[in-house]
């Protein structure tokens, strides 16, 4: 009791930061299994989209999942497991996949789960008129970017469904080794023949919305702040079903906003207000943090005459051995986001530690390694411009970074830009020196990271740094052409290795995760590493 | 008058597509890249961004963009978020509802306090309580509504918890028989003080002027006049005085009405409401130009029929102006 | 004689000003019979306004004080006369017009509906009844077309018309008496005659007892039946019109007279001004406020504050040197 | 009561400007603040032997402990220091705001009010259309496009700020022209030049003196509004605004990181506004020797 008196005490104070957005408590339910009401999912704004075909963000993604199975999934351990799917094979080296999918699943509208139906969610979501943001996880299918590009019509020889025999034969462009994990993407949801032409708006009425998941929608979402999207379990659903009777979302305008809602009792759970980890940590208990498959880190620019290319290496790993990723973690996300000693994250299959340059800082290997560079005929350079996008805290990193940089003589400077697409657009081109940079993995598999980050074929994409290694292009290209799982993670290992501390092309500094506050009534709060709360595995006393 | 209404009214349209042309031009034709907020962390291919960009039109040139914009608003069509599809309608629609109530009653709250305000300092003039006031009045508009309204929050919310004044907290749920089924308990609770921060600081000001504005008029002959015809104070002050001082105040409540906009945006940020003030400065943050303009058109034609109302009622107020010639400046 | 409509006894009225105090009257003393129009001359500062407005209690308290006398309205004292009855009084039974038309009008509102709000104060009566009683009022001080004018707002009047419709207002309510503080100096002199033949004429005509203030005693010859001067804060001589033109008994009035241009006769000298200026009050002179610009000045003058005596009947004045019969003859 | 009080001896007008200026105790409280605020402005970061963005491992102490007269903010930077640099920054920018206000005030007000006609009419209907555009509004759209540099955000304020010092030296540049001895000094044949320099220019100046002040405390008000709205200078910028955004989520807690930025903020605006109050009374010709 006394947790529950703390908490109570705090309602008030909190409340105060911020109104609390409207709505009342939902008094005890007559079902036998509990409600829910989440105030931590859609907690900064109201959601992108929660149509699996549109959704871009994490948030709206979570809400997809729930409404749809897709073939394959990873479950809170990280382990891939078939959903729809029962098995998948590949005969000729990962260049055709065929699905088996399980029988009797239906949408909750009662209609069948059918390998035809697949082919209706991609042929919807991949068409160039839904202009998906997501829909380019679909070009590893062959002939599926010139169907969303509208230069070729819909590839029947690459997704070929057999209803009778319940499977699915997708034809991939280049050997994809991890296509099972690729197509868990809520992109590649089965959706029923009642929405095969339902277009990008069809969440401003929401019913339409009909999946195969655990849950379904019970009203129209009003996808606004103040508003809430409620989901109650699929009664048709063919798995495990949740173990809650109703989920209400609510929709907060900002994350102070949803704390106070949870704050005040509201909620069943809500998420921590920035640099108020601690505080609130010591008030709520630790069950809600978890670590997620995402790293942040600092690239430094490739083709930058101070910072860039094998010349300047000393440079770099004087730098990263500067870094105290220790002092960001405490300082900044107060534990939640932990030092991280590579590029990918813990958790992620094949995920090794160590394979930065260093997690801890090394002063002394730093001043002689700048000391090194500065011996190869260098002079004391211009601040090095700490890039980043503005508004989103990491003024506050870059501040420790160049505190850090000064303790061995580095001099550096802040190098904010102001909208995000901005920053990235200019950061694209080269115009960066250090680049702060971050990924989240859409896929659980090292090919996620390393390939758009790091290989040359990513430069003018995601591959910020423009960092480019014959060495390390080949390691990855081996790795995605094979079937063998240990030589793929043995060649992933040894690009990572090359690129962060052979060349030092970037230095990681944490590792993302999430911390939400929970009530107590809740004893179980899966999240999987992707970030997903399984909300049908949520257990409430 | 109805000639010269007809006149204002053209203007007042005129003002507000010259204003909202030139809110398209800043956010359509300067940066070119409004599709930049959709390529976020993870950089899109070029095909997905030319399917974007299809979908919004954007791939026409911009007088064409113009053209259609104003084609869609004739049709009450105020266009799609880039952030999410959304209609702006229904954007608009859900931040007009918080915003209006919020600036209705600041509005009112407004206007009550400076006409108590500024009548009662300009009556007892000289008084401990015209001292007070023109303390608060001055003081006051030193203040930014940022920082009024994290002092409210600190001294309405955290204070009175930390020190167990539940007297005080404004916070705190309030008994059902006060809003005696007029306004839903929520809305009284969760816009009393946002509404206070809204109309205190143009309240100071306005109290002000119409202080001002009545001490001048009080010592006008006409005010002697209507002593010396046996009137009543009261009738004096409120239906001689009165009206005479308001001829600059209406001006300046104008202008304030206008201003309110501002105050809404700041008010709206520091309480967490989500209003159209708080939605334009998110989406304007993020570069989601049909969800900024469309909120923008709104509030450029209030801003368009408060001058016009504020034209007219001079009329009303003041006969001297002549409403047929131009001279209304 | 019947009870005086009104009688002064007295009378300070003293200003506490961040200059200190100033003295604006130092026992002033008038009688005002009914139906007889008097004139109360004298310069700016001599303090006849702030007697006018004091009558109708319209100086404002504070700064003003009054330290002593009464004015008595039919034998009530209308200094302590609380508010509810004064405001019956004002208006009602005392109006007063004042100096500057133009701005004297409330420009909101038209001319009918002031009018008619002083008549709807006093009586009750009907608005429509108030708006034919304002028409009539209008077309007795000679508006043209009061019916349709009535409508219109001060702005739209001429200065004379402004000044007809604020006679026809201070009349609307049968007053015993009407106060008109400078009603015409603010007009062009074409207009000051009309204006004052109106006054005259509407007074005679609804027996109006008239207390007429001026700077200007051209005015006063016209239309009054006694006079008062005054100067300084005090009434320094009172007489019937005639006598006064005839004989002034008092140096200022004297100096005054010799001041008028003079149409019938043709002179080469150069008008005559009184030398120095008004005294300052809040440093009043200790003996008579005139002692200073006087040419008759003898040392009493400067030490002693002269009485006001009753040189002859209904002839009052205040100098030390009126009981002096040659000085009386230089005067004349 | 005009007529019994006394007629002070002549002074010239600006003596008269500067005795009845001297003369209100609430301006000299403002000056006096003022002059103050500036003062620690200029010596706070020489004295209080911090830098404004240095980090320190004191995170959020309070006030007067461990060397930070003011204390810390979350990352341990001296709020004594970060408060000095965001009083020369507020006003810095509104100086340079107000003084570029003014100039195009000026210029368009003087064209549109001497000239009148059509330069009126097209300056006129764009003060009318600029009106109605919410400041916040303009602000949101020039810094979201160009960026938040300091250039940026000072043309932002200068784009919210500079109708209303225009409009207001075009009346009063069109009631001066209108005076009597502008038009004799017309009637004698004088140069538009040498009416403007000589009768209208120092005539309209005392109403610009007041915007001056009021103009430059809206500026230190707008540029904190941007700041707290993430429009205007960001962190680690040391601008009051940006200072007291960053405060919110300490409110609870550590209040005093929310009120001492804030009352500086309204401190230093209070003053100008005090002063500009003074000003005004005292330039005013017609509470001229009006005590």
């Amino acid at each position: 009791m006394k947790v529950l008196s703390l908490g109570k005490r705090s309602v008030a104070v909190l409340a105060a930061v911020g109104l609390a957005v409207g709505g009342t408590i939902v008094s005890a339910h007559a079902a036998t299994a509990p409600t829910y009401i989440d105030c931590q999912l859609f907690s900064a704004g109201e959601p992108d989209f929660i149509d699996p075909a549109l959704t871009s963000t994490l948030v709206g993604a979570n809400l997809a999942t729930m409404l749809f199975d897709g073939l394959t999934d990873t479950d809170a351990s990280g382990n891939l497991y078939g959903e729809v799917a029962s098995k998948w094979v590949t005969k000729d080296g990962a260049k055709t996949w065929a699905f088996t999918l399980k029988k009797n699943l239906k949408f909750s509208n009662g209609e069948a789960v059918l390998p035809s139906s697949f082919v209706t969610g991609w042929k919807r979501a991949f068409a160039a008129s839904m202009a998906s943001e997501v829909a380019y996880h679909s070009y590893f299918i062959a002939g599926m970017e010139e169907y969303n590009t509208g230069k070729g019509g819909w590839p029947s020889a690459s997704v070929v469904a057999d209803d009778s025999a319940m499977t699915l034969t997708i034809k991939m462009v280049n050997p994809t080794a991890d296509w099972p994990s690729i197509v868990g993407h809520s992109v590649f949801s089965p959706i029923p023949t009642t929405m095969a032409s339902a277009s990008s708006k069809v969440e401003e009425d929401g019913t339409k919305l009909v999946g195969n998941g655990p849950f379904m929608l019970e009203k129209a979402i009003t996808k606004r702040a103040g508003g809430e999207v409620v989901i109650v379990p699929n009664p048709n659903y063919g798995g495990k079903a949740p173990l809650l009777s109703r989920v209400t979302f609510k929709i907060s305008s900002d994350v102070n906003a949803a704390y106070n809602a949870f704050a005040s009792g509201q909620c069943d759970n809500g998420p921590i207000p920035a640099g108020r980890y601690t505080e609130l940590l010591t008030k709520w208990g630790t069950k809600g943090v978890k670590t997620t498959l995402g790293t942040d880190y600092w690239g430094f620019n490739w083709e930058d005459p101070t910072v860039g290319g094998t010349q300047n290496k000393y440079l770099r790993s004087a730098i990263s051995k500067a870094i105290d990723r220790t002092q960001i973690s405490t300082v900044i996300y107060q534990g939640v986001r932990k030092p991280a000693s590579g590029l990918l994250p813990p958790g992620l299959p094949g995920y090794k530690a160590g394979q930065g340059l260093t997690s801890s800082r090394d002063l002394n290997g730093a001043i002689s390694d700048y000391k090194r560079w500065l011996a190869l005929g260098n002079k004391t350079p211009a601040p090095i411009r700490l890039s980043y996008n503005d508004g989103a805290g990491w003024d506050k990193v870059a501040s420790i970074i160049i505190a850090n940089l000064k303790d061995v003589g580095i001099p550096a400077k802040l190098d904010p830009y102001p909208a995000d697409g901005t920053y990235f657009s200019k950061m694209r081109s080269g115009k960066g020196q250090m680049i702060r940079a971050g990924w989240f993995a859409d896929y659980p598999i090292a090919d996620n990271f390393l390939f758009p980050l790091l290989h040359t074929k990513s430069i003018d994409g995601d591959n910020l740094e423009r960092y480019s290694s014959v060495t390390f292009d080949a390691l990855v290209d081996s790795a995605r052409s094979t079937t063998n799982k240990s030589f793929a993670q043995s060649q992933y290992r040894r690009a990572e290795v090359q690129a962060l501390r052979k060349d030092v092309a970037l230095t990681q500094t944490v590792n993302r995760g999430i911390a939400t506050v929970l009530a107590a009534s809740t004893t179980s709060f899966p999240i999987t590493p992707l970030g997903m709360i399984a909300f049908d595995q949520i257990v409430k006393n | 008058m109805f000639t010269y209404t007809i006149k204002r009214l053209l203007q007042s349209l005129i003002v507000v597509w010259a204003a909202v042309t030139l809110m398209f031009a800043l956010f359509f034709i300067i940066p070119g890249d409004p599709i930049s907020l959709k390529s976020g962390e993870k950089s899109l291919p070029p095909g997905i961004l030319a399917n974007i960009t299809a979908k919004y039109g954007l791939d026409q040139p911009t007088y064409v963009q113009y053209f259609r914009f104003w084609g869609h608003l004739f049709k009450g069509d105020l266009g799609y978020s880039y952030k999410n599809d959304k209609s702006v309608n229904t954007i608009l629609h859900d931040g007009l509802s918080t915003s209006a109530r919020l600036l209705f009653w600041g509005a009112l709250l407004q206007l009550i306090i400076a006409l108590t305000v500024g009548l009662t300092s300009a009556i007892k003039r000289g008084s401990l309580g015209d001292r007070i006031g023109t303390i608060f009045t001055v003081g006051i508009q030193g203040i930014p509504v940022f920082v009024s309204g994290l002092l409210a929050q600190y001294l309405f919310g955290v204070l009175p918890f930390q020190m167990h004044w539940d007297w005080l907290n404004f916070f705190k749920p309030w008994p059902q028989s006060w809003t005696a089924g007029v306004i839903p308990t929520d809305s009284w609770k969760g816009i009393i003080l946002p509404a206070l921060v809204v109309a205190v600081v143009d309240a100071a000001f306005i109290a002000r002027m119409l202080r001002s504005s009545l001490l001048e008029v009080l010592r006008a002959d006409y005010i002697r006049t209507a002593f010396a015809k046996g009137l009543s104070a009261r009738r004096v002050w409120f239906h001689h005085a009165l009206r005479n001082a308001m001829i600059p105040v209406v001006t300046v409540y104008g202008t304030s009405l206008i201003a309110i906009f501002g105050v809404a945006v700041q008010t709206e940020k520091v309480f967490s409401l989500p209003g159209m003030g708080s939605t334009i400065a998110d989406s304007a943050l993020s570069q989601d130009a049909p969800v900024v303009l469309g909120l923008a058109i709104v509030v450029i034609a209030f801003g368009a029929v408060v001058n016009l109302v504020v034209d007219l009622s001079y009329a009303l107020i003041d006969p001297r102006i002549k409403i047929d010639s131009k001279a209304v400046h | 004689m019947s009870q005086p409509l009104l009688h002064i006894d007295d009378l300070y009225v003293h200003f506490n000003t961040s200059d200190g105090v100033v003295q604006a009257i130092n026992g002033a003393s008038l009688t005002l019979n009914p139906g007889e129009i008097v004139g109360l001359v004298g310069e700016s500062g001599s303090g006849k306004s702030v007697t006018a407005m004091s009558i109708l209690g319209l100086v404002p308290k504070p700064p003003a004080i009054y330290p002593k006398g009464r004015i008595l309205w039919k034998g009530i004292d209308l200094l302590t006369t609380p508010d509810r009855e004064l405001r019956e009084i004002r208006g009602g039974e005392i109006s007063m017009i004042f100096q500057d038309p133009m701005t004297s009008l409330n420009p909101v509102y038209t001319i009918g509906h002031q009018i008619s709000e002083m008549i709807r104060v006093h009586s009750r009566i009907s608005a429509k009844t108030a708006k034919l009683r304002s028409i009539e009022m209008l077309d007795l001080v000679g508006m043209p077309n009061p019916a349709q004018r009535i409508d219109d707002y001060p702005h739209q009047f001429s200065g004379g018309m402004r000044q007809r419709a604020m006679i026809a207002m201070a009349l609307s309510c049968s007053p015993e008496l009407l106060i008109a503080d400078e009603p015409t100096t603010a007009l062009d002199v074409t207009i000051q005659a009309q204006i004052l033949e109106i006054l005259e004429k509407s007074a005679r005509e609804l027996n109006v007892s008239v207390l007429l203030i001026t700077h200007d005693l051209g005015v006063v010859a016209g239309i009054c039946d006694r006079v008062a001067v005054m100067y300084g804060g005090r009434i320094v001589e009172e007489a019937p019109v005639d006598d006064l033109f005839e004989r002034p008994l008092m140096p200022y009035t004297w100096g005054l007279m010799r001041s008028i241009p003079q149409m019938d006769k043709v002179s080469t000298k150069r008008l005559y001004t009184i030398p120095g200026s008004p005294p300052v009050m809040s440093r009043p002179p200790k003996g008579c406020a005139f002692a200073p610009r006087c040419e008759f000045v003898i040392d009493r003058c400067h030490t002693e504050v002269p009485q006001l005596i009753e040189y002859a009947p209904h002839r009052m004045v205040r100098c030390h040197r009126v009981s002096e019969p040659d000085f009386i003859a230089v005067l004349a | 009561m005009s007529e019994f009080e006394q007629i002070p001896q002549s002074l010239s007008y600006w003596q008269d400007v500067r005795a009845r200026f001297f003369a209100n105790k609430i301006s000299i409280l403002g000056l006096v603040m003022l002059v103050l605020l500036i003062f620690i402005g200029i010596i706070g970061p020489f004295i209080s032997g911090w830098k404004y963005d240095e980090l320190g491992p004191d995170i959020l102490s309070a006030p007067f402990q461990k060397g930070h007269w003011f204390g810390t903010d979350d990352l341990g930077r001296d709020l004594f220091t970060r408060v000095t640099y965001g009083i020369r920054l507020s006003l810095t920018v509104a100086i340079i705001v107000t003084i570029i206000s003014v100039f195009v005030g000026v210029t368009l007000g003087g064209l549109a009010g001497y000239f009148g006609g059509w330069i009126d009419t097209l300056i006129s209907r764009f003060i009318d259309t600029w009106q109605v555009i919410p400041f916040v509004l303009i602000g949101f759209a020039i810094i979201t496009v160009f960026g938040s540099s300091f250039w940026v955000i000072v043309a932002a304020l200068v784009f919210t700020g500079w109708y209303s010092t225009t409009r207001l030296f075009r009346a009063s540049v069109m009631q001066v022209k209108s005076l009597e001895y502008v038009e004799a000094a017309r009637a004698t044949g004088a140069t538009t030049k040498r009416i403007i320099l000589r009768h209208i220019g120092p005539n309209a100046i005392p109403p610009i003196i007041v915007v001056l002040a009021f103009s430059v405390a809206g500026a230190i008000l707008s540029e904190s509004v941007y700041a707290f709205l993430g429009v205007g200078f960001r962190e680690p910028t040391p601008s009051l605004g940006v200072m007291i955004s960053g405060s919110r989520n300490f409110l609870t807690e550590k209040p005093f990181v929310f009120f001492i930025p804030g009352s500086v903020l309204v401190l230093l605006t209070l003053s100008i506004v005090l002063i500009g109050d003074g000003l005004r009374d005292a330039l005013d010709p017609k509470l001229r020797g009006v005590k």
